[in-house]
């Protein structure tokens, strides 16, 4: 029933080590390829201090990321909230970013902010429940991102197009807010609060 | 399927279905391994089998 | 170039790849058979290719006919392959050997059904490239998600019970890899046998029992025993009832159009046996099942056995079932004269897989075709070429796989016996 | 270490293996997972901040909200339109056309979105900019006018009170053209029986407080009037444990009004203005009247004149009008006692089943009626409006010389856009060289729409002022884009049968297309150009101008646009002020009487004039409430059916298309099998012409002919056959184009008697399966 | 019928007020952002989250009369317990217990019942669409996109941002529109008020011009449909199934209430017993 020949047991041996070799060479290749061929990288429209702006204002972040009457969050405030204190006509700075400010503040344009927590569209997520109701400090999911003094490239994945934020900066897409901003962090927190589960709390 | 997954309560439920899913799944894969590590180690010890004898 | 066609015979001539002691048709003859499965495959490509591309609007399905003749063919061909499991669960837990001639071919006729079914499925959810959210959100009440993860599962195990066949292929065999990992897979048969067979025994349930759930559609809905709908018992005996018929059913095909003996007739003989004393069991069960639903479940939901039946989809559908291909058939198959005739064995086999087909229609499409609001209207269903193209994948794949394993890997251990001259 | 083929199969077995073993796989799943949900040709909506607009519907004359979203990218758009709760005619109701009206305002495939010059030969469209289309407008009518030849020019409009219609009248009227016409409405039916019996032309049913209502062949739940407000009257009638109000329905099919009326009777179509009078002569009979009718003008034998008493114990006998109406007399009498009997009763007329504007003696005789009950000016009755306070444009403007095309002949004005064209078509007295259509769709809404094409057809130059790549616009040579009541300004006035009057101003809430100019612009914009009278007739720069200066005793008109509505706090009830020459209420109606004596000049003339009229029965019954055979029974020859059309709130009257969602929510006994118009009827007709159900059928009438789906429906009266209208538009898309077949194809309208306003009612029609 | 302490939205709708205009069907289309295909006479395909039936009475001219019945999701609660012979679904021992139909058996967890509010959701982003909740769904409420919906040029402007459009290849249904009370929800997080019961109306209930459908919290006695479901006019479709549906209607004709379930066996019985007598 079984043969025996030296020759073929020695090559067999060296054999199962180019396997492993195989294995951790496959799997390094996997790590270093993915986040590559995922994500791309796009400029905001110029820069933008965060830090400064925060010193200016009385209200923390809410001075310009305001909730309206109804009880909505308007995110990104439109250009009318800049113009409450830039001027179209004069500079406040000799920043190059605020003369690409002002191209849009003279033509009352909208600036195409990319937003780096932009939730997928069949997100229902309400900032008054969160900051508002909960009481937490926009830190908590946002990061110091009101600290930064610029703002980093944004990085979006492209095959399902929304910000890297969402999955995460690490490559399997571990960890939690302000790193990762996923369904499972959302429930996470939901589920140690208590707060009611259903889908269409978070969902619409 | 994980724990930590959003569905995943832990009740009745989930506890039979999984624990039976995780259970046939241990023993196929385990029995699986166990074969692949056996011929290895045969393999190793210069211990052939073929169909024919 | 000139020597290159010169040597082409020599190239061709695959008799070394044969299963020791067997001879096969020549290559030419081969290649030519293949040119069936190789159609059907192309029908289904270009189907499968324009439903994924286009989306399930290529279909004749909508919101009343959920499910189609996909759903109809995936739970026929689950329930006819259940002579895998059931033939592995006899030949190797029970020990009834009787049963190994024949045994491999079950598990490859198996491995054919479920990966066809697993495919179908595929193109059948509206959103194929989702379709893990079943396992990696399983909601566990669901007869569907036990199904899901019973069929995958249940191919894996399929795939590996037919992995020692493959390897016991003549030349595949002499590796001494192969040949050892082989051996040992053999050994430690059982307990894939075993796994195996729980995995059928619950998914073949949880398939009836996704419609014996279904509550507020009096046309399926069963009473339960423990948190299972009678249906769900009904559709095991069934299935293990047709399973070894079809094994044998495609084996006696098999003689037929090779011309040669692949079993002895007592082997065949002992799975009619089988065949039909389950059979008889399912019928009594069913029997019974059908008349307390038309005399307790109906009026209960404010309807009447009469208005389940419309046509096209009558009364005589469920005469058919019931009569001609299931008492009939199982009576037949009880009959020791008939067993020993090739040819009526045949038409009883034959008439049982009818019957567990057209149960899994009835339960699938007359369940959706009958309107539960008092003032809706009832519809019919016929499949569009598209669905026809995916619903052949499995005899397409099937009769590939199928030859493909014939003609290279040792399905049948007494062939060389019984074929020598 | 030898390398051969099964070192390095290992070595990528295990490359494999170390691949699924990093993130790439499981992440390249989820990803190409994630990519599902977020495909490219799913539309994202930004959102933003959410604001309420208040605005008029001028379809429905009801007030609405468009919410309006900002957002911060996009800017702002209207995503939808609800029913105002503080308007009364609304009170947070809307119908599915006003809910589905964003569907038309933003679909860019079925706006015009330019002005566009269309080459008749070769079919080519050319966009052109807004001063070349004006100019090309203005010099084609100034033109005209300088050859004197200002009067070969029609104008049509949907609405004569609404803004639009006011400056269009100006400018052709100062141009030298009597040629303009309008949408004919039951509002103008009304204001003539109301001036003949009492001098009032603004009359409505004070639904809302009636607990008896009797619905003469009025589609009171299929869009009547101010469609939301009939309804929310209806659901006062509706109540537990008992219904405080009990709806009688007297029309030939279990219809929507029929089908959830308490009471239905199946009468003859065509014969409800008899049965009205029958009820009066039933309470007459029984004494169950209100006594002050006895003191009306004419209720008595007059010298010459036979009074209204004589003519109902003379020609309404119960027992021969119930026999003639088809319905069982016991019937009849229980409906009329109840009737009469009831706290708070009121009859009601109106538009019949196929939109036409009714016929003006039914009017009279349901007006007789409450009369008899006595109802008028009370709670639950007859109601005078109080006339909308608007303000004319301008001064007066001098006649045009010419006769209008068509009307002339008649003893008062009359608004028949269909014999305009009809004359127009045949030269008598004149042809039009310039044909203006001014929104309403004429060439789909017809309402001989055939007659309209073809009209359209043989004018050398039309001119489509529509927001719509419409029917109209298909056959017009200059096509400019008007704006979209939600993007413009505009206004309109009270609907049909409402007991307070209401006025609605629309103004621009959302851009949709940029290009589009306000009707009224676009008008006023011609007039400037062509200087002169015209530009002195009409001295505003914009519709908004002009709104202002007409709404100017509605107080400030800023805050009338922001509210969009003016309306009538109270309701007028006591006894109503008759402006009639007695003085009194008119069962003989003395004006009308003066009017065609004047026209005639003699008796004699008189006789053979009200013959020309149409008027059956002469001078004896024509100035009394009476009631005249429909033309359309003269037709009823043969197997010959008569054909009505089936009105609903998810179809369309005339105005704006159908919109997709209307489309959408059609059943299949009006629309099936993708582009088929289905049409009903009873199982016996069918069966007697041996149709079934589900048979394609033919259904022809002089005018034109339709090919349909035959749906047999128990409710159907016998010998007719129901055709849903407002479908089987040529144009508005994909969504809307080629379902169905236009009704007003087919419709044979014909001149009320008297009136002249158009009616049809009912046509003669044959059915027949259809080849092929 | 619905504990105190549990909130639990439903719906009453008058049909003897409904006049069939189809308002609330085209409000609802607009609010929940539903698509028109090429062809939608074909019912069985087209998408209406609330399709208003037309059901007559069956008798020949001149005694028919006509009713509609317009069919949002029922948002079963299911679970309700019966005795064997009266009811037909008798699984649940805990009359607690939600059991909704069409919930239980989606696999994926795309669909659940809110035990806080009694909706049942339907999220499209997880629905995998194996339609096996349309197979489970008596009332029809249940649709599947067989086609990417052919929004117009220009149309998506008139796109609501607060319901996400659906892709093809998934399940959608009536939500009581959700987002209507997550708008409500968030205001009072900003002024710290509760959620009223007109702060919290559907689509459809808003734009019925005759009021035929009110809409509120069943348990709670302060809201209108708590007394109008204790009227003897009021019935639920399909109510011997057991799937305990939070949609009533109310009408005084027997006719319509008995067209809301099946009674086939009842006139059989009464037909035979009838037949016996004699």
């Amino acid at each position: 029933m079984a043969t025996h020949q030296q020759a073929k047991k020695q090559r067999s041996r060296a054999d199962w080590l180019l396997l492993i070799l195989g294995v951790v060479l496959g799997s390094a290749f996997g790590f270093w390829i993915t986040p590559t061929i995922l994500y791309a990288e796009k400029p905001q429209p110029f820069q933008f201090d965060h830090k400064i702006h925060l010193e200016q204002v009385d209200d923390g972040c809410k001075s310009c990321h305001t909730f309206r009457e109804d009880g909505s969050f308007t995110g990104i405030p439109d250009i009318e909230s800049c113009k409450e204190c830039h001027s179209a006509d004069e500079a406040l700075g000799e920043d190059p970013a605020e003369k690409e400010f002002m191209k849009y503040l003279q033509a009352d344009q909208p600036i195409p902010w990319l937003v780096y927590s932009r939730q997928p569209d069949c997100v229902f997520f309400s900032h008054a429940a969160h900051s508002e109701n909960a009481g937490f400090e926009c830190s908590r999911c946002h990061g110091d991102h009101g600290q930064s003094t610029s703002l980093r490239p944004y990085e979006y994945n492209r095959i399902t197009g929304y910000s890297r934020d969402i999955w995460g900066k690490g490559p399997i897409g571990l960890s939690g807010p302000p790193h990762r901003m996923k369904m499972d962090d959302c429930a996470k927190c939901h589920r140690e609060n208590g707060v009611n589960g259903a889908c269409f709390v978070c969902h619409k | 399927m994980l724990p930590f997954a959003f569905e995943w309560h832990w009740d009745i439920g989930h506890i039979i279905f999984f624990g039976l899913f995780y259970g046939v799944i241990s023993v196929v894969f385990g029995t699986l391994t166990l074969t692949i590590l056996k011929t290895i180690l045969d393999l190793w010890d210069g211990v052939i089998h073929s169909p024919d004898h | 170039m000139r020597r290159w066609l010169d040597d082409l015979p020599k190239y061709a001539d695959d008799s070394s790849w044969w299963p020791t002691g067997t001879t096969r048709c020549r290559p030419e003859v081969f290649l030519l058979w293949l040119g069936l499965p190789l159609t059907i495959m192309a029908y289904f490509t270009v189907s499968a290719l324009l439903v994924l591309v286009l989306g399930l609007n290529q279909t004749n399905m909508n919101d009343y006919f959920a499910f189609g003749v996909w759903i109809v063919v995936d739970l026929a061909v689950i329930a006819l392959g259940a002579g895998a499991f059931f033939t592995s669960f006899l030949n190797y837990i029970v020990g009834k050997t009787e049963l190994k001639p024949i045994v491999n071919a079950a598990v490859l006729i198996g491995f054919i059904c479920y990966t066809g079914a697993i495919l179908m499925l595929g193109i059948d959810i509206g959103q194929p490239l989702r379709g893990w959210f079943g396992f990696w959100h399983a909601n566990v009440h669901s007869m569907l998600t036990e199904v899901m993860f019973c069929i995958t599962t249940y191919a894996i195990v399929l795939c590996i019970e037919i992995l020692p066949t493959v390897l016991d292929n003549r030349r595949i065999g002499k590796v001494p890899e192969f040949g050892t990992f082989s051996h040992n897979l053999h050994t430690i048969m059982i307990v894939f046998a075993a796994a195996g067979t729980f995995l059928s025994f619950f998914h073949q349930g949880s398939l009836g029992g996704m419609f014996g759930v279904l509550y507020a559609r009096p046309f399926a809905f069963r009473g339960h025993l423990g948190i299972w709908p009678m249906t769900f018992f009904l559709f095991i005996m069934s299935a293990i009832a047709a399973g070894p018929s079809f094994t044998t059913m495609c084996v006696m095909i098999t003689e037929k159009i090779t011309g040669k003996r692949l079993t002895t007739h007592k082997v065949k003989m002992l799975m009619g046996k089988i065949s039909g004393w389950l059979l008889l069991v399912y019928m009594v069960a069913k029997s019974a099942d059908t008349l307390y639903w038309a005399h307790f479940n109906l009026p209960a939901a404010g309807v009447t056995f009469d208005s389940m039946f419309h046509q096209p989809y009558g009364i005589w559908l469920m005469w058919l079932e019931l009569g001609v291909c299931g008492w009939l058939p199982a009576l037949m198959l009880l009959t020791p004269r008939v067993r020993e005739s090739y040819g009526l064995m045949f038409v009883a086999m034959l008439l049982t897989c009818i019957g567990v087909t057209l149960n899994r229609f009835i339960f699938t499409i007359q369940t959706l075709a009958l309107p539960v609001l008092p003032f809706e209207k009832f519809y019919a269903y016929l499949p569009t070429w598209q669905e026809w193209g995916i619903a052949s994948l499995v005899l397409g794949h099937g009769l590939l796989i199928f030859m493909l394993a014939y003609r290279y890997l040792p399905l049948f251990p007494q062939e060389p016996e019984l074929n020598q001259q | 270490m030898d390398w051969d083929r099964r070192t390095f199969v290992k070595f990528a077995v295990g490359a494999v293996i170390g691949v699924h073993a990093s993130p790439l796989i499981p992440k390249l799943m989820d990803d190409s997972t994630i990519w599902t949900q977020n495909w490219s040709w799913v539309p994202n909506p930004e959102g933003g901040g959410v604001a309420y607009a208040r605005t008029v519907s001028p379809q429905t004359g009801t007030g609405v909200l468009a919410k309006i979203v900002n957002s911060r990218v996009a800017g702002e758009r209207a995503i939808r339109v609800e029913g105002d709760p503080d308007h009364p005619l609304s009170q947070g109701g809307v119908v599915p056309a006003d809910a589905s009206a964003l569907q038309l305002l933003y679909n860019e495939e079925i706006r015009v979105t330019s002005p566009m010059l269309r080459n008749r030969k070769t079919g080519e469209v050319m966009r052109i900019t807004w001063s070349e289309a004006l100019d090309q407008l203005a010099g084609n009518l100034s033109e005209l006018a300088k050859s004197g030849k200002a009067h070969q020019s029609l104008a049509l409009a949907p609405d004569p009170s609404d803004v639009t219609g006011r400056i269009l009248s100006r400018l052709m009227h100062s141009l030298g053209s009597p040629n303009t016409a309008y949408t004919p409405t039951p509002r103008e039916t009304m204001a003539l029986a109301g001036v003949f019996m009492m001098g009032q032309p603004f009359l409505g049913f004070d639904l809302a407080n009636a607990n008896y209502v009797v619905s003469f062949g009025t589609p009171l739940l299929e869009g009547f009037g101010a469609p939301v407000a009939v309804r929310q009257a209806y659901a006062k009638w509706r109540g537990y444990p008992k219904n405080p109000g009990t709806l009688v329905q007297i029309e030939p099919r279990a219809s929507v009004t029929a089908g959830q009326a308490d009471e239905w009777l199946p009468c003859k179509a065509g014969s409800e203005g008899a049965l009205a009078l029958a009820m009066c002569r039933i309470m007459l009979e029984e004494g169950i009247y209100d006594k002050s009718i006895e003191s009306a003008y004419g209720f008595d034998d007059m010298k010459g004149f036979a009074g209204f008493k004589s003519m109902l114990m003379k020609d309404y006998d119960r027992n021969k009008i119930a026999k003639m109406a088809g319905i069982p007399l016991a019937k009849l009498i229980k409906i009329t006692l109840a009737f009469a009997k009831a706290e708070r009763a009121v009859a009601v007329c109106g538009p019949g089943n196929s939109g036409d504007p009714g016929r003006m003696y039914d009017f009279m005789a349901v007006l007789a009626l409450n009369a008899f009950k006595g109802n008028l000016g009370k709670p639950g009755g007859v109601l005078t409006q109080q006339p909308l306070p608007l303000k004319a444009l301008a001064g007066d403007i001098a006649d045009p010389q010419q006769p209008p095309l068509a009307g002339g002949e008649r003893p008062f004005n009359v608004n028949n856009v269909n014999a305009m064209a009809k004359a127009a078509l045949a030269k008598k007295p004149y042809g039009i060289k310039t044909l203006i259509l001014c929104g309403g769709n004429f060439v789909f809404n017809g309402p001989q729409a055939n007659v309209m094409h073809e009209l359209a057809r043989k004018t050398p130059f039309v001119v489509a002022i529509t927001p719509y790549l419409d029917e109209s616009a298909a056959v017009a040579d200059l096509v400019l884009p008007s704006t979209h009541w939600l993007e413009g300004w505009g206004d309109s006035t009270t609907p049909y049968g409402s007991p307070v009057s209401s006025y609605g101003v629309h103004r621009p809430l959302v851009k949709a297309v940029p290009q589009a100019r306000d009707a009224g612009d676009i008008l006023l914009a011609v007039a400037q150009r062509l200087g002169g009278k015209v530009a002195e007739a009409l001295p505003f720069k914009s519709t908004e101008e002009a709104l202002a200066k007409r709404s100017e005793d509605l107080g400030d008109f800023e805050e009338l646009a922001e509210a969009g509505s003016w309306v009538q706090k109270k309701a007028i009830y006591g006894p109503p002020k008759f402006n009639t020459p007695s003085g009194k209420l008119e069962l003989f109606s003395m004006i009308l009487h003066d009017l065609c004596v004047k026209q005639a000049g003699s008796a004699d003339v008189l006789e053979n004039m009200l013959a020309y009229l149409g008027v059956e029965g002469g001078a004896k019954t024509a100035f009394l409430p009476h009631w005249q055979k429909p033309a359309a029974w003269g037709d009823l020859k043969g197997n010959k059916l008569l054909m009505q059309a089936v009105p609903s709130l998810r179809t369309t009257w005339g105005g704006d298309a159908i919109t997709p969602y209307m489309v959408k929510i059609l059943p299949d006994t009006m629309l099936a099998e993708q582009d088929k118009l289905v049409v009903e009827m009873n199982p016996i007709t069918a069966k007697a012409l041996h149709l079934n159900d589900g048979d394609l059928v033919q259904v022809e009438s002089e005018e034109g002919s339709l090919t349909a789906k035959l749906s047999v429906y128990a409710g159907a009266a016998p010998g007719m056959v129901f055709v849903p209208v407002g479908l089987g538009h040529e144009a508005f898309g994909f969504q809307v184009a080629g379902k169905g077949m236009n009704f007003n194809n087919a419709a044979g309208v014909t001149s009320d008697p008297m009136s002249g306003m158009p009616i049809w009612e009912l046509t003669g029609v044959t059915v027949k399966k259809a080849r092929g | 019928m619905w504990r105190k302490d549990q909130v639990r939205y439903g719906m009453v709708i008058d049909v003897d007020k409904c006049t069939g205009c189809g308002a609330c069907s085209v409000a609802c289309m607009s609010e929940n952002n539903v698509g028109v295909l090429h062809d939608e006479t074909d019912k069985i395909k087209s998408i209406t989250w609330l399709r208003v039936y037309q059901i007559d009475n069956g008798k020949p001219f001149p005694d028919t009369e006509v009713a509609f019945f317009p069919r949002p999701c029922m948002h079963c609660q299911g679970g309700e317990s019966g005795t064997p012979g009266q009811g037909f679904f008798q699984e649940d021992t805990d009359p607690d217990a939600a059991h909704t139909p069409c919930v239980s058996v989606c696999p994926a967890t795309a669909t659940d019942y809110d035990d806080a509010t009694g909706i049942v959701s339907q999220i499209p982003t997880r629905c995998i669409g194996c339609r096996y909740c349309v197979a489970a769904c008596p009332y029809h409420a249940r649709y599947f996109n067989w086609y990417d919906v052919p929004w117009p040029k220009g149309t998506p402007r008139a796109l609501s941002p607060f319901v996400s459009p659906r892709m093809r290849g998934v399940v959608e249904k009536c939500t009581f529109c959700y987002p209507r009370l997550q708008q409500a929800k968030n205001k009072t997080f900003l002024d710290g008020s509760e959620v009223g019961e007109m702060d919290y109306q559907t689509a459809c209930t808003e734009a019925c011009p005759s009021g035929a459908i009110t809409f509120g919290q069943l348990q709670d006695p302060g809201h209108k449909v708590h007394k109008l479901i204790k009227t003897d006019h009021a019935f639920r479709m399909l109510e011997k199934l057991g799937t305990n549906p939070k949609v009533y209607y109310t009408s005084k004709r027997k006719w319509v209430r008995m067209l809301a379930d099946n009674h086939l066996s009842q006139a059989k019985a009464a037909k035979a017993a009838a037949s016996g007598g004699h």
